[in-house]
């Protein structure tokens, strides 16, 4: 495993506050290449914000979030790191193939066979043509697991993973996870309940408690 | 600019599947033609004054109805959030979508334009002068409408307010284009408005899509 | 550069702008009322009865010195919004969103004003003067400012985009009013000027300058009672707010 | 003094308009200082 000086990403005592309200902080974590974050914490405690405010979507009260060493820049963030959101992430009208095959193309891939892979891999042979809005949650799950891949980037922020899956979708997920950390990646997986971590190196952020008050 | 092309590729799909929606701005810009004579009388020449100003604003408020649109699908199945985490400029994402949504939108209502023309006696002479300053007035409208439409983005019901909003921005378009249909009637001449919509539109082409961006970064944060 | 954002956040910080606000909203008032008390006495009995208008131009006195307001306010809004947006400092996005309301009643009060000179000028209630229709287009701007900030929860998430949406409306103003006036000689041919101060002379002048002062100094007043009020909207959690307005134990 | 009714209008809604400005923030900073005694109520920044 190449041993990456600086963190792919490290936050040093960042905050957030909305309404003057500390949702937040101060945290301090880092994510080296070759391990998982586990972001634990109920429902509404923060976890999405948290990915949103790595991600640059929200500005952070205060604190700061280093990528590889450098200052956050959103070009930086988009290289490096593909984001699991709440909500599918793709349009319900179009076919599994073109909402693949677009994503894959935003990240600049653009060879089929990495899309015909990746179906089969994510157990959606078969459902090329079939528009995402008539997929259950679990296939959407899986599409959206699926264009998570497709950027090929090193690290996965990943907002409640194991949202609508069954137990074997929990299995399949965690060795997705576990197969891409092992090849250099990293991944930061929010998520409310006490499923089984994916079997790598992991650490735990607690976000309730590090919700003082400023 | 394989991204944009995809982009365009996507959003024309999108496009294809939600053709129904094409005829919303469509039948409401008919209804607004049929209001104005059922009002004012069937009475030709009074007719003939008004219909490049009825027809104007027509057209304005049937972009204004369906301009909340722009995002709203997105937003609300994550895929905005995901455009806005590609290695993609947001400009371009904005510039692809606002081409798109002027092509479902904007374009069939230009497309029925010499069908109202008639219903509403304009004189044969100013249907170029209409068509050529609605085609760049409503360009100019999406343009405006992609930035008022992000600010509203957070706000759930947003109708009234992008009007509002919307309403102040879109008046020197409105004056312009339905200025230079009446400047046509009076034999003034008229491309003088055009070509200042005109200078609009290579300005707006720049700055619109990026405020826009800027305006949707504002309001999902 | 950084040294500036620092004083403009040290000086701007809530409790220290509260005691700034506090100590300077009465007097600023205070000197408002008495101009303004000067002012009209002027305006209305000092000067003479114009021979030809009667004394209907008497209500220009407030008319011009509302304009003014109205569209300064809508500028001053504009540079606040831009130096919240940039350097993300919270007082100006205070500032801002405390001009707006002050602008739009302005905006109101040149409105209303000038349809009631129109009436006796003109008999008609409302003339669609260039410049009367720009400024009912600016009092459109005003309210979509307003609006947007009252829609969105998250009162920093709604002041930068109510911001973003001035500085937009501030750079649409000027295109506003080049077209409103092109539209005015296209459908009117060549009128007449129809508000126009500048045709007083000097001797009339003192009480219009007086009532520009008095409505600069209520603007300052009225803003530092407003922004103070959305600060402590904003900060009503904070130590310092209980301290200073919680119940005495 | 011709036309007083029409200057009469116009400075009776500048006072109006003007009373409202100075009237309206001093009653809105009235509830927010009663908002921040009744936040203090519910046990302080807890």
């Amino acid at each position: 495993m190449p041993a990456a000086a600086a963190a792919l990403i490290e936050a040093d005592a960042l905050c957030f506050s909305r309404n003057e309200e500390r949702i937040f902080g101060p945290l301090d974590f880092r994510i080296d290449a070759g391990e998982a974050l586990l972001v634990k914490g109920d429902n509404g405690a923060g976890k999405t914000t948290l990915l949103r405010v790595l991600a640059g979507l929200l500005p952070p009260e205060s604190g700061q979030i280093r990528l590889q060493g450098a200052d956050f820049a959103r070009d930086g963030f988009v290289q490096l790191a593909a984001y699991l959101g709440h909500r599918h992430g793709h349009k319900a009208e179009l076919t599994v193939l073109q909402n693949l095959r677009f994503s894959a193309a935003l990240h600049g891939r653009h060879d089929e066979a990495l899309l015909e892979r990746l179906i089969a891999a994510c157990g959606l042979a078969g459902y090329e043509d079939t528009p995402a809005g008539k997929l259950s949650a679990g296939q959407n799950k899986r599409l959206s697991l699926a264009r998570l891949q497709a950027g090929e980037r090193r690290l996965w922020l990943m907002d409640e993973p194991y949202a609508n899956l069954d137990l074997a979708g929990i299995a399949w997920v965690n060795t997705l996870v576990q197969r891409h950390v092992e090849t250099g990646g990293a991944a930061l997986i929010s998520t409310h309940g006490a499923y089984a971590a994916p079997a790598v190196p992991v650490r735990t952020l607690d976000i309730r408690r590090s919700a003082a008050h400023g | 600019m394989a991204e944009f092309r995809a982009l365009l590729r996507r959003d024309t799909a999108l496009m294809w599947q939600r053709r129904g929606d094409a005829a919303q701005p469509l039948l409401f810009a008919l209804m607004v033609c049929v209001m104005f004579p059922l009002a004012l009388g069937s009475e030709p020449t009074r007719l003939a004054q008004s219909a490049g100003a009825v027809i104007w604003v027509a057209h304005l408020l049937a972009g204004l109805l369906v301009l909340d649109n722009l995002y709203r699908s997105d937003l609300e199945d994550g895929s905005l959030e995901q455009l806005l985490l590609a290695p993609v400029p947001l400009p371009l994402v904005i510039a692809s979508k606002v081409l798109v949504h002027w092509l479902t939108t904007a374009l069939p209502v230009l497309l029925v334009t010499p069908l109202l023309a008639q219903m509403l006696f304009l004189p044969d002479g100013l249907l170029p002068v209409l068509m050529l300053g609605l085609t760049v007035g409503s360009l100019l409208m999406s343009l405006i409408g992609a930035v008022v439409a992000a600010l509203t983005l957070g706000i759930r019901r947003s109708g009234m307010l992008l009007a509002l909003m919307a309403l102040p921005l879109y008046v020197p378009v409105l004056v312009f284009g339905a200025g230079s249909v009446w400047s046509a009637a009076q034999g003034l001449p008229w491309l003088g408005a055009i070509w200042l919509m005109c200078a609009g539109l290579a300005l707006l082409l720049v700055l619109a899509p990026w405020a826009a961006a800027t305006a949707l970064r504002l309001a999902l944060s | 550069m950084n040294k500036i954002i620092l004083w403009f956040n040290q000086t701007g910080s809530p409790p220290r702008f509260d005691d700034f606000a506090t100590r300077w909203a009465g007097p600023s008032f205070l000197a408002a009322m008495v101009l303004m008390a000067i002012g009209i006495y002027g305006a209305l009995w000092a000067v003479p009865a114009d021979y030809k208008q009667g004394d209907s131009f008497r209500i220009l006195y407030i008319h011009v010195p509302a304009a003014w307001m109205s569209l300064s306010i809508f500028v001053i809004m504009a540079i606040q919004s831009v130096i919240a947006l940039v350097w993300r400092i919270k007082l100006c996005e205070l500032l801002a969103m405390a001009s707006a309301p002050i602008g739009a009643l302005f905006t109101a009060v040149t409105l209303i004003s000038g349809a009631v000179w129109g009436k006796p000028t003109w008999g008609t209630w409302w003339t669609w003067d260039p410049r009367l229709t720009s400024e009912l287009v600016l009092l459109f701007l005003y309210l979509g400012v307003i609006g947007l900030y009252a829609a969105i929860d998250d009162r920093r998430a709604a002041a930068r985009a109510a911001g973003f949406l001035a500085i937009v409306g501030v750079v649409n103003v000027p295109i506003v009013h080049f077209a409103v006036t092109w539209w005015n000689t296209l459908h009117q041919g060549e009128t007449i000027r129809l508000i126009g101060p500048s045709k007083m002379d000097s001797s009339m002048m003192w009480p219009l300058l007086v009532l520009l002062a008095a409505t600069k100094l209520w603007y300052i007043g009225s803003l530092l009672v407003r922004a103070r009020v959305l600060n402590l909207q904003q900060e009503s959690r904070k130590q310092w707010a209980l301290e200073r307005y919680g119940e005495v134990k | 003094m011709n036309h007083w009714n029409y200057i009469l209008m116009a400075y009776g809604a500048f006072a109006v308009l003007m009373l409202w400005d100075y009237a309206a923030p001093r009653r809105a900073l009235g509830q927010a200082m009663r908002a921040i005694r009744l936040k203090q109520r519910r046990g302080g920044p807890a």
